[in-house]
């Protein structure tokens, strides 16, 4: 029972995932994903990890309603009412893909992991939180500090205030002397001042 | 069991929907929608305009299931009882967006992005009274909370705890003051081009989203099914009624102000003051 | 079998999200297919530690990290998104070639 | 009130020139609902004598109503609102009983020509711009509130909008919920004194504040009632010279005054206001003071 439930969800999320890339409504394509995230979710709950499998669904939730607004702000024609695709070098990622798919997939088949489930009568909640609080709590902790940091940087890249002026106008810092040359690196023509470091993603 | 406890969720928000309803004197108004034409907007998204009032009303039932009905009895006797309500909420704010996205038009748009402007950060408040009311109990399972609730209910020991919860009920049911999806000023909002059916399924959702929310609520602050006397079921219902009474009567009475306001009372005052209730009952639950 | 099962979606995830970050030239779409790949290394976790690791706590610590992971690439993305719009009007991967130096 | 309490008749409001203040207190009887959307309405009552430009925007609120409806006019002012709610229940009643229902007076096609471009529409450069059916689609453009370059998207709201003064034509381009330009397309239309009373001014204020029963308890003369009523209203909106803000407006029209007030010109007031906040301004001000604020466009 669990099995053929576990097999429906994966293929479930596979689909959805498929989705994601296909279809032409930017909301729809958001929350196929929340929906192939939903059946992750599923599948932990499932396999005896109930907190891992209704936070996912919780966070992802959260997650997926500010990717469909972000998806609505930024593309043109968000709606579907137009059909879109916009892809590049799409030869080359069908293949990295399957190759990733099929390598992975190849990986699978071939190797044998140990059988060892875990026991039914685990309080497994309760054991991820002396796991969290205990242990590794260092880990824990690093990952809030790195929340908060991201928080902070987040705000700050995202917002329109430089530091000497608005982003958008090009802030330069004032002169070094009344009515002098503004102090800093000049600005080339173009891209200038722009160098994010590692870039997007 | 299983079978009467699904009888009794499915009992309760069925009821409890009439008797919302009923309390808004809108029984004969709804019942006459059903009987109008659907109309139907330019290109619509159908997939999603047809389902956001069903996942309202499942995600209501969902969120039911949790709740105990007796001591030690609940239709899904999860050990994350609390977090899959936290979900439930979480997925109703894409229901209310997705009501809103569907029609294709402005003002429902409008309301949808207001919506999600506002409900987001009344999440975090959620959470964290969520959180709160867990602790004492040391357990996110709901029937543990209501054990610890044996000797005083949480609503006497988190004081903080109804109130914030109360912006998060009316919040969900999309009710007075924060009744940004479907506000007067767009004309009805996310609702603005329903008519018919679709215009009352979706009240009755808002009215069942009320039941689940408020039984949540006895659960949480009130000790459920506690109670002298009456069996369990029965004191989850009468505490279940007054909620959702007091929580209509809220909703009716408190002024709404504009979006961006609230969302600056949202995160100045109210998170700080569920941050402040967090450890207040982290102190005394140590 | 159940652990296959798993672990074969959990790739096919991976192959889709992989497919998705390279080809999609808008960022947004672009950061579908990572949180998409994610959530094949999630799944893949969440196999793991049910069925071949005996239920070891730092399994279930793994998943968290990788929904940490989630919210960080999300947020710090959508800065930067915003950051690049604000100041060249682009959304798309190709607008930005002038960063590479 | 509870199971008994009957289907009040949702009634959607077309004011014309002089009908505001007896409508709005028609509709605030028991028996009767004012809709906020034609979409909830059944009947559609046509108040006063509509003056030709209003009529292809009258005849397409009525093809808004779903089936079945009826439209029910009150144009005498002999006519006593007694017997225009008397009429209003019998045709309420009609229509429960399935044996009203008025066809559409427009047929039911978009309002332009298909002006896109490819199969699609999408026209513009790559997949932005173009008119398919006559309506623009949103480009991008300057963002007065913090700078981002998004979608505008302009829309042409009135005359019978329910949370606009009656007649009132506005063209207003929204980014986001703020409202970057605002431009009177036909100012609303003239209204004896007696739409400026008090009660009438701070109902329409509450109903914008979600809380109906008291705005139609204030309506019906009685003391409104509600918590944090004054307190929504965010302090420095609409603020005008030598009159206050609207927070004022709205204590002093819950007091039972109603203050002389010259709004500004709206095309100036609006812009940088959100929908909601820019709905709150507009329902402060009298309804006569709006009309001296709302210039009649050249030769539009």
């Amino acid at each position: 029972m669990t099995d053929l439930l576990v097999t429906l969800l994966a293929a479930f999320t596979v689909w959805t995932g498929w989705r994601v890339f296909r279809v032409d409504s930017m909301v729809r394509a958001s929350f196929s994903l929340m929906l192939s995230f939903i059946a992750v979710g599923g599948i932990g709950v499932l396999l005896s990890a109930p907190y891992i499998g209704v936070a996912t669904v919780f966070m992802m939730a959260v997650e997926m309603m500010v990717m469909a607004i972000f998806m609505v702000m930024f593309m043109m024609n968000p709606a579907g009412l137009n059909p879109m695709s916009m892809v590049h070098q799409h030869r080359f990622s069908i293949g990295a893909g399957v190759v990733a798919a099929l390598g992975l997939g190849a990986a699978v088949l071939l190797s044998s992991p140990p059988s060892n489930p875990v026991l039914s009568d685990a309080d497994v909640v309760a054991e991820l939180g002396h796991e969290l609080l205990g242990p590794s709590m260092l880990i824990f902790e690093t990952a809030g500090v790195t929340l908060l940091a991201t928080m902070v940087g987040a705000v700050i890249l995202s917002s329109r205030q430089g530091r000497f002026g608005n982003a958008d106008e090009g802030s330069r810092p004032p002169g070094l002397s009344p009515d002098g040359e503004p102090a800093g690196r000049k600005p080339d023509n173009g891209g200038e001042g722009h160098h994010h470091h590692g870039g997007h993603g | 069991m299983i079978v009467l406890l699904a009888l009794a969720v499915l009992g309760t928000l069925g009821l409890g929907a009439v008797l919302v309803v009923a309390m808004d004197g809108r029984i004969a108004q709804l019942a006459g929608q059903f009987a109008r034409q659907r109309i139907e907007t330019e290109a619509p998204d159908r997939l999603n305009r047809d389902l956001a009032p069903v996942w309202y009303l499942a995600l209501a039932a969902a969120g039911l299931s949790v709740v105990p009905f007796a001591p030690g009895h609940a239709l899904l006797d999860s050990p994350v009882g609390i977090v899959i309500w936290g979900t439930c909420e979480a997925l109703t704010i894409v229901t209310v967006f997705l009501h809103g996205w569907a029609p294709n038009a402005p003002f429902p748009l409008i309301g949808a992005y207001r919506y999600v402007a506002i409900a987001l950060p009344v999440m975090l408040p959620s959470m964290f009274v969520l959180i709160a009311a867990a602790l004492p109990a040391e357990s996110l399972s709901l029937l543990a909370i209501v054990e610890s609730q044996r000797e005083i209910w949480n609503v006497a020991r988190q004081p903080l705890g109804l109130p914030l919860f109360a912006i998060v009920v009316l919040t969900l049911t999309l009710r007075g003051p924060m009744d940004f999806a479907d506000a007067a000023d767009i004309a009805t909002g996310t609702s603005a081009d329903e008519s018919g059916s679709a215009r009352a399924l979706w009240e009755v959702a808002r009215a069942a989203m009320l039941v689940s929310a408020s039984a949540l609520a006895a659960t949480v602050f009130f000790g459920g099914p506690l109670g002298p006397a009456l069996p369990g079921p029965v004191w989850l219902w009468i505490k279940t009624a007054a909620l959702v009474a007091a929580f209509a009567w809220l909703g009716r009475r408190i002024a709404r102000t504009t979006p961006s306001r609230m969302l600056t009372i949202l995160w100045v005052v109210l998170l700080p003051l569920s941050f402040l209730h967090l450890a207040i009952s982290g102190v005394i639950a140590l | 079998m159940t652990l296959t099962i798993i672990l074969l979606g959990a790739a096919a995830l991976i192959g889709i999200g992989l497919y998705g970050a390279l080809s999609q030239q808008s960022f947004v779409m672009l950061m579908m297919g990572l949180e998409l790949m994610l959530n094949g290394a999630l799944l893949a976790i969440i196999g793991f530690w049910s069925l071949s690791l005996g239920g070891m706590p730092e399994g279930q610590l793994l998943a968290i990290i990788v929904m940490a992971v989630m919210a960080i690439e999300m947020a710090i993305g959508f800065a930067l998104i915003v950051a690049v719009y604000r100041k060249r009007q682009a959304d798309m991967t190709e607008s930005i070639g002038t960063l590479k130096q | 009130m509870g199971l008994s309490s009957p289907d009040p008749a949702s009634v959607f409001a077309a004011i014309g020139p002089g009908w505001q203040a007896p409508v709005e207190r028609l509709l605030a009887r028991q028996g009767l609902r004012r809709a906020l959307t034609p979409r909830d309405a059944g009947i559609l009552l046509v108040a006063g004598d509509m003056p030709g430009t209003a009529a292809e925007a009258l005849s397409r609120v009525h093809d808004q109503l779903p089936h079945p409806r009826v439209t029910l006019r009150w144009t005498i002012a002999e006519e006593t609102a007694d017997a225009v709610a008397e009429r209003i229940a019998a045709t309420w009643r009609d229509l429960r009983a399935g044996e009203a229902d008025e066809s559409d007076h427009l047929p039911d096609q978009p309002p332009n020509e298909w002006k896109g471009v490819g199969p699609h529409g999408q026209g513009g450069k790559g997949m932005m711009g173009g008119t398919p059916y006559g309506r623009t689609m949103a480009m991008t453009g300057e963002d007065i509130r913090d700078g981002l370059q998004l979608d505008r998207y302009t829309a042409r709201i009135g005359p019978f909008a329910p949370m606009l003064p009656p007649g009132l034509v506005l063209e207003v381009t929204l980014q986001g919920d703020v409202i970057v330009a605002a431009s009177v397309q036909s100012p609303p239309f003239a209204q004896p004194a007696d739409a400026d009373a008090p009660e009438l001014c701070a109902a329409r204020m509450l109903t914008l504040l979600g809380l109906d029963e008291p705005a139609r308890r204030s309506i019906r003369g009685r003391r409104p009632s509600g918590f944090w009523v004054r307190g929504a209203v965010p302090r420095d909106l609409g603020r005008i010279k030598d009159a206050g803000n609207a927070r004022d407006r709205l204590a002093a029209f819950l007091a039972g005054d109603s203050p002389a007030v010259a709004a500004t010109d709206l095309s100036e007031l609006l812009p940088g206001l959100e929908w909601s906040e820019a709905m709150l301004v507009l329902a402060s001000f009298p309804p006569s003071s709006i009309l001296r604020a709302a210039p009649i466009p050249e030769a539009a």
